[in-house]
């Protein structure tokens, strides 16, 4: 049964594939937003079966064959469902099946046949994705992990005439591999030290030892595989790639550099909960890197212009927050907080892609603005989301992010917390930022379609002209983002506020940790005045940060530029993303370009080729030696064939 | 009654004729029935040794040889046909266009 | 051909055996000689009736010396050979011939064990040996007789004998492997390459009326053996050696005399060793009703005379079969059914237990 | 001396000497024809070893087939004697003369060998007097031997499409003519006249 869930998606991307040229459009999208569906609902039926099962020992596995086998080195194609992946299959499925049917209207201007590749590749992606959350073992989850980072690059350069756009796709590929190589190596060594790839054994291995006090094996594992999940979820210092990644259509942006396939890492490091928990080092590493993405990236996003790239910092950021629940030990606060994000960042990046194609491809905030009354439907789900974001109490991100503060302050580390709420700050701002540019204020007009993407023809001259809201197909999921974005929240709402923290109970299975037992009972009866305290202080910043976007985007709009005049520099620091691509692009681009072109020149053509010809002439010298024995007489043939005879049977007589 | 001796000195005598046919013919033709004469000598000495070890294997061992033969018989024949075509005799010592 | 029968005699230790074995053998030779002459009376008179005419009538009450007449004419020919024939070989063919024919009977059996009433003190079978390979001797002697008529052709060095030459040889090597097929499924059938035993597999009857021949078993198989034999032994409706019309008289067109009536001796002698064969084989040999054991070579006789007629009926009924037509019959038709009836045959007693 | 030693030497002396024959004759003809005497001899010789078996199939295959297929070769190619004289034809006396001393140097290797052997002294097992009966030989053909059998097959097949292939005229010059263009026809004309040659046997000579 839990065959079906990727296989789904596997399936309505066969078809897609074959059937590209055929189709028409309707049929194809059809076929893929249906695919999602039914895998969706194979998904609930699955969790429901699970939870059927009794709460402690909850879990679904299917032993397809056997993938690998040789001597004791095992590995089975298999699929395990438990808590954690119950959680993940269910975001897939679901958000992936609302922004499936929010592409249909999306995408329609494309070529049929562009259409469908499109499609074809969103349904590969959901199959890899749901390969990676639901594998039992790690060659498993690779081969989803490998696959998801092939999709995205395939999606990012969905459009591969814009030579941005191919770039970017080119960039994310390679900077994944770089955590890719350091996953394997981790994988590898888990292997060679315990002999197991699967996560249950290696858990269950690892729980049985002390946690490391100093750096030792299970630590490097840890880390290996912890630069792995920065690859793929884009924290310092591989996050570069996602910004650009916005170069790719919108609601790929928000199913996999948002919802999805970004918040691997973070399943990764919730799977392996045990491995990171006995390496406290690797820890506090994951807790300051995740902190200091949030605050960096929050920090290039407040000043960024283009809808998308706020949005995309944006993520980074909020993974950035997730990392630091991990790394603080808060894992269920962590997962929770990916639970939450998936819902109001996928409806914010759906909601800028209803914006972008309103107005026919323009990105530039400031060229928007006054959209509020063209747009409304938009506008209040855009709205919700922020909110949510922003960490307003009632909605989703309140929770989860506030859940992630305390568990911080309670787990003693005062410092991140601080960081964590100045970049909660930032967060309140940026987002209202961009909700005040957008939708309020008149419409500071664009100049005439130009610049933008071959993929968005001009559908209307945008002057004046009355803009069309979301068509149905992406209202619909826009809503129901919303909706989800308010509720999803009280999944978990904590002790403290007198709720029952269900998720957290549901999670536990999967995220226990003997070796946490500690902290969590630290953080359990940690008096809860502090954590309404917590709350109301994260709140203020909320508001705080709110208002001040509200003053200076709406009230007093001269205060931006005349800031920007007053720190140029740090200004442009922030607009050119702190210069690290440039940075990258000396400190490793180019030595590596130096470096192979050497290799080229001097190793390759010399030393290699060198060889193969030498080679080639040697058997030529030989040949033409050779030859003359081949005298073309079949007499002489025989003859020589008789002399070896007497020499053979003259040798056995002698002997 | 023979001995083995007998028989295997026979089958030395007729390999050694085939040999020279072999060796010394200038008629592809003959060279060719001079191979057989070679194959049926060692049949002879199979079989012998078969009879006198008291084994089968032999004779099933002469099966296989005179299946090769005929297999041999009939793509030598071909070949010889097919030359015969383009050199305008079968003396083998005409064939020398494979010369390396 | 010697080292079968020269085995046979070596086996017969008491003298009067071995006598008695020389007398057999001789005895069938000179059978074989008056039956090969008996057979051209026959010929003549059969083919006569189916025309309507009376055939030969004066030499003899009946035209019975007939035969005797034409053999002392043969004999008187002058027995010419063109001039740039090869000498030996031209010699060489009918004997080859000849020899072939009568080598095919030395492992045909005629008749029940016997000791010729009390003669001989231990009985002696009717049969020159008794191999226990004799169908294979049977297969290979017939693969022998090729040679005759090839040499014949191709030494007399005319086209009609080439042609006609090549014609029959391309035609009985073809023939050969369907007449194998059949012999194959026979011994299948009997478990034994021995005809004595194959014969002996056929004693008795079903249902106390119905003989137990082998023809019952293996109806395909006797047709195909019939037909093939047919062509074996290059008779009408498969006379292309000597096509007439087309080739004069095939391949001995230049033999006259003595080496003709070889060939012609031969071509007989031929016909009477597939019907014995064909008897043998498919319709019980001397097995039969109402008769005593040692009375089966009248059986014998009467079965071989039967297909003897057959032959020389068909001749005069079917008309001659056109060169690719017959070809086309061995390969595309006899061959795969013989397969088809051998596979059979292996099948039923492999599973049925036949 | 027993009746089967004299059979022996009847035997061998036929074989060697038709052998002999068929190496020394000129005229392929009668190459061919004592070969199939050799043969015969042989197979008698086989039916002394308690082989009738293997001699009637010698008989049939190697005289039966076997040969008339040469004999048929060298009616069609019109079996031009041996040219005593080689014409045009760069010989190699070399390699004869090289030939012929290895030949008797292997003859002399052999007569070594087999009196070495005779020190050996095999001595016959009663059991194996008794011809091996077609229906074990069978068995083991078909048992033990079974792959080999299956692999000849095989190999028997696929000579005989390559000798098709190799030696089939007028198809594979009908598939040139086909493919080739008119004007290269010449070359084929010249092939047909020769297999009309070939057709009309010794009756050009």
């Amino acid at each position: 049964m839990l065959s079906w869930i990727p296989l789904l998606p596997f399936i309505g991307f066969a078809i897609n594939t074959f059937g590209a040229r055929r189709l028409p459009a309707k049929a194809i999208g059809a076929i893929a937003s249906l695919a999602m569906f039914a895998a969706f609902v194979v998904s609930v039926v699955a969790v429901g079966r699970l939870t059927a099962q009794p709460a402690d020992s909850r879990e679904i596995v299917q032993t397809l064959f056997t993938w690998i086998g040789s001597a004791d080195f095992q590995v089975p194609l298999a699929l395990r469902l438990d808590p954690l992946s119950a959680l993940m299959i269910l975001v897939v499925t679901g958000i992936g099946f609302l922004i499936h049917v929010y592409s249909t209207a999306y995408m329609i201007e494309e070529e049929p046949h562009e259409y469908a590749r499109y499609f074809a590749y969103l349904n590969l992606f959901a199959g890899f994705m749901l390969l990676l959350v639901l594998g039992e073992n790690f060659l498993v989850l690779f081969v989803g992990w490998e696959g998801v980072g092939l999709c995205s690059y395939l999606l990012i350069g969905f459009w591969y005439q814009k030579g941005v756009a191919a770039d970017a796709g080119k960039k994310a590929f390679i900077v994944n591999r770089i955590g890719d190589v350091a996953f394997v190596l981790g994988v590898l060594l888990a292997f060679s030290q315990f002999g197991t790839v699967s996560f249950r054994e290696l858990n269950g291995v690892i729980a049985g030892l002390p946690a490391e006090s100093s750096f030792g094996v299970v630590s490097a594992i840890a880390l290996l595989l912890f630069i792995g999940a920065t690859g793929k979820s884009a924290q310092i210092p591989l996050y570069v790639w996602l910004p650009d990644a916005m170069e790719g259509p919108t609601p790929v942006s928000a199913l996999i550099h948002a919802a999805t396939m970004v918040t691997a890492g973070v399943y990764l490091i919730g799977r392996n909960a045990v491995v990171f928990a006995h390496a406290p080092e690797v820890l506090t590493i994951v807790a300051v890197i995740g902190t200091a993405t949030a605050l960096w990236a929050g920090a290039i996003g407040m000043v960024q212009n283009d809808i998308k790239r706020v949005l995309a910092y944006s993520t980074v950021s909020q993974l950035g927050y997730m990392f630091m629940a991990m790394g603080v030990g808060a894992f269920t606060a962590g997962i929770f907080h990916l639970f939450t994000h998936a819902f109001f960042k996928a409806l914010l990046f759906l909601g800028s892609g209803a914006v972008i194609h309103a107005l026919a491809g323009e990105q530039d905030l400031r060229h928007m603005g006054g959209l509020k009354k063209e747009l409304p439907v938009t506008y209040w789900t855009f709205l919700i989301g922020a909110i949510a974001i922003a960490g307003v109490p009632g909605l989703a991100g309140f929770f989860s992010k506030d859940e992630i503060l305390y568990r911080t302050f309670a787990g003693g580390h005062q410092l991140l917390w601080v960081v964590g709420a100045v970049t909660s700050l930032m967060t309140a701002f940026y987002m209202f930022r961009l909700v005040f540019l957008a939708f309020h204020g008149e419409r500071r007009h664009a100049p005439v379609a130009q610049g933008f993407s071959p993929a968005y023809p001009v559908v209307h001259d945008s002057h004046h002209a009355h803009l069309h809201d979301a068509p149905m197909a992406m209202a619909i999921p826009l809503v129901v983002l919303a909706i989800g974005s308010v509720v999803a929240g009280y999944l978990n709402v904590p002790a403290g506020l007198g709720g029952s923290a269900v998720l957290e109970r549901f999670l536990e299975p999967s995220l226990h940790v003997p070796a946490m037992e500690g902290a969590h009972a630290a953080a359990d009866h940690a008096d809860h005045a502090l954590e309404i305290v917590l709350m109301i202080v994260s709140s203020t910043i909320a508001f705080a940060g709110i208002g001040l976007a509200a003053f200076l985007y709406l009230k007093r709009t001269d205060i931006p530029d005349a800031l920007v005049a007053k720190f140029p520099g740090v200004y442009l620091f922030l607009v050119r993303k702190g210069y690290i691509d440039e940075l990258y692009d000396a400190v490793v681009v180019q030595p590596i370009k130096a470096l192979s072109e050497g290799v080229l020149w001097k190793a390759d053509a010399r030393v290699i080729d060198g060889a193969v010809n030498g080679t080639g002439q040697i058997v030529v010298e030989t040949g033409s030696l050779v030859r003359r024995v081949q005298t073309g007489s079949v007499r002489t043939y025989a003859v020589s064939v008789l002399f070896g005879a007497v020499l053979v049977v003259g040798y056995f007589l002698w002997s | 009654m023979a001995e083995l001796n007998h028989y295997l000195v026979l089958s030395g005598v007729l390999f050694t004729i085939g040999t020279a046919g072999v060796l010394l013919r200038r008629n592809v033709i003959t060279v060719l029935l001079s191979l057989e004469v070679m194959l049926n000598a060692v049949n002879l000495s199979f079989i012998a040794f078969g009879r006198f070890l008291g084994s089968s294997d032999g004779q099933i061992i002469v099966f296989f040889v005179i299946t090769v033969a005929a297999a041999e018989a009939a793509v030598g024949l071909a070949l010889v046909i097919a030359l015969f075509r383009h050199v305008e005799t079968l003396n083998p010592d005409a064939f020398r266009q494979l010369r390396g | 051909m010697a080292p079968a029968s020269r085995r046979a005699g070596e086996r017969a230790l008491i003298p009067s055996v071995a006598i008695a074995q020389l007398v057999i053998v001789g005895f069938v030779f000179v059978v074989l000689l008056t039956a090969a002459a008996g057979m051209v009376y026959m010929e003549r008179k059969v083919a006569a009736r189916i025309q309507q005419r009376m055939g030969p009538t004066l030499v003899g009450p009946y035209g019975l010396l007939q035969p005797l007449a034409d053999i002392i004419k043969l004999a008187m020919k002058e027995d010419t050979r063109p001039k740039a024939a090869d000498p030996i070989l031209f010699a060489l063919a009918p004997i080859i011939s000849a020899a072939a024919a009568f080598t095919a009977f030395a492992v045909v059996p005629f008749g029940a064990e016997t000791d010729f009433f009390g003669l001989l003190d231990q009985p002696v079978p009717l049969q020159i040996a008794d191999v226990n390979v004799a169908i294979l001797w049977v297969f290979a002697v017939a693969s022998m007789g090729v040679y005759g008529i090839v040499l014949a052709g191709w030494s007399s060095n005319s086209k009609y004998s080439l042609l006609g030459a090549l014609r029959s040889s391309a035609q009985m090597i073809s023939y050969e492997l369907s007449y194998g097929m059949a012999l194959a499924a026979v011994l299948v059938l009997a478990g034994s390459m021995s005809i004595r035993e194959i014969v002996d597999a056929q004693a008795g009857a079903w249902l106390g009326f119905i003989p137990r021949w082998f023809v019952f078993l293996q109806p395909i198989g006797f047709f195909i053996f019939m037909t093939a034999g047919v062509a074996e032994t290059n008779r009408a409706p498969f006379d292309f050696p000597e096509a007439e019309q087309e080739l004069v008289a095939g391949y001995h067109t230049e033999y006259s005399s003595m080496s003709f009536a070889m060939f012609f001796l031969a071509e007989y002698i031929n016909m009477v060793a597939v019907s014995a064969i064909a008897s043998n084989l498919y319709l019980g040999g001397w097995h039969g009703p109402l008769l005593p054991l040692w009375l089966g070579w009248i059986w014998f006789l009467l079965k071989v005379g039967f297909l003897l007629f057959f032959y020389v009926w068909m001749r005069w009924t079917l008309p001659r079969y056109r060169y690719d037509q017959l070809m086309a019959f061995g390969w595309k038709f006899l061959l795969p059914l013989s397969v088809i009836n051998l596979l059979a045959t292996a099948a039923g007693v492999l599973y049925f237990g036949i | 001396m027993g009746f089967e030693l004299i059979l022996f030497y009847v035997f061998a002396a036929i074989a060697i000497g038709t052998t002999l024959l068929v190496v020394v004759q000129s005229n392929p003809v009668y190459s061919v024809l004592l070969l199939i005497g050799s043969f015969i001899g042989l197979a008698g010789l086989y039916v002394l070893l308690q082989a009738p078996f293997v001699a009637v199939i010698q008989i049939i295959v190697y005289a039966g087939a076997i040969m008339v297929l040469f004999l048929f070769v060298v009616m069609l190619l019109n079996a031009p004697r041996e040219e005593l004289v080689t014409s045009g034809i760069l010989e190699s006396p070399a390699t004869r003369t090289i030939g012929a001393m290895l030949a008797i140097a292997f003859a002399a290797e052999l007569a070594w060998a087999l009196n070495r052997s005779s020190r050996l002294a095999w001595t016959v097992t009663d059991v194996t007097r008794r011809p091996f009966s077609v229906p074990e030989i069978g068995r083991r053909l078909f048992q033990d031997y079974a792959f080999a059998f299956e692999a000849t097959s095989i190999l028997i097949l696929v000579a005989m499409i390559g000798a098709i292939t190799l030696a089939g005229r007028q198809l594979t010059e009908g598939a040139r003519l086909k493919s080739r263009p008119a004007g290269d026809a010449s070359r084929t004309d010249g092939g047909m006249a020769e297999g009309g040659r070939a057709e009309g046997g010794r009756a050009q000579l």
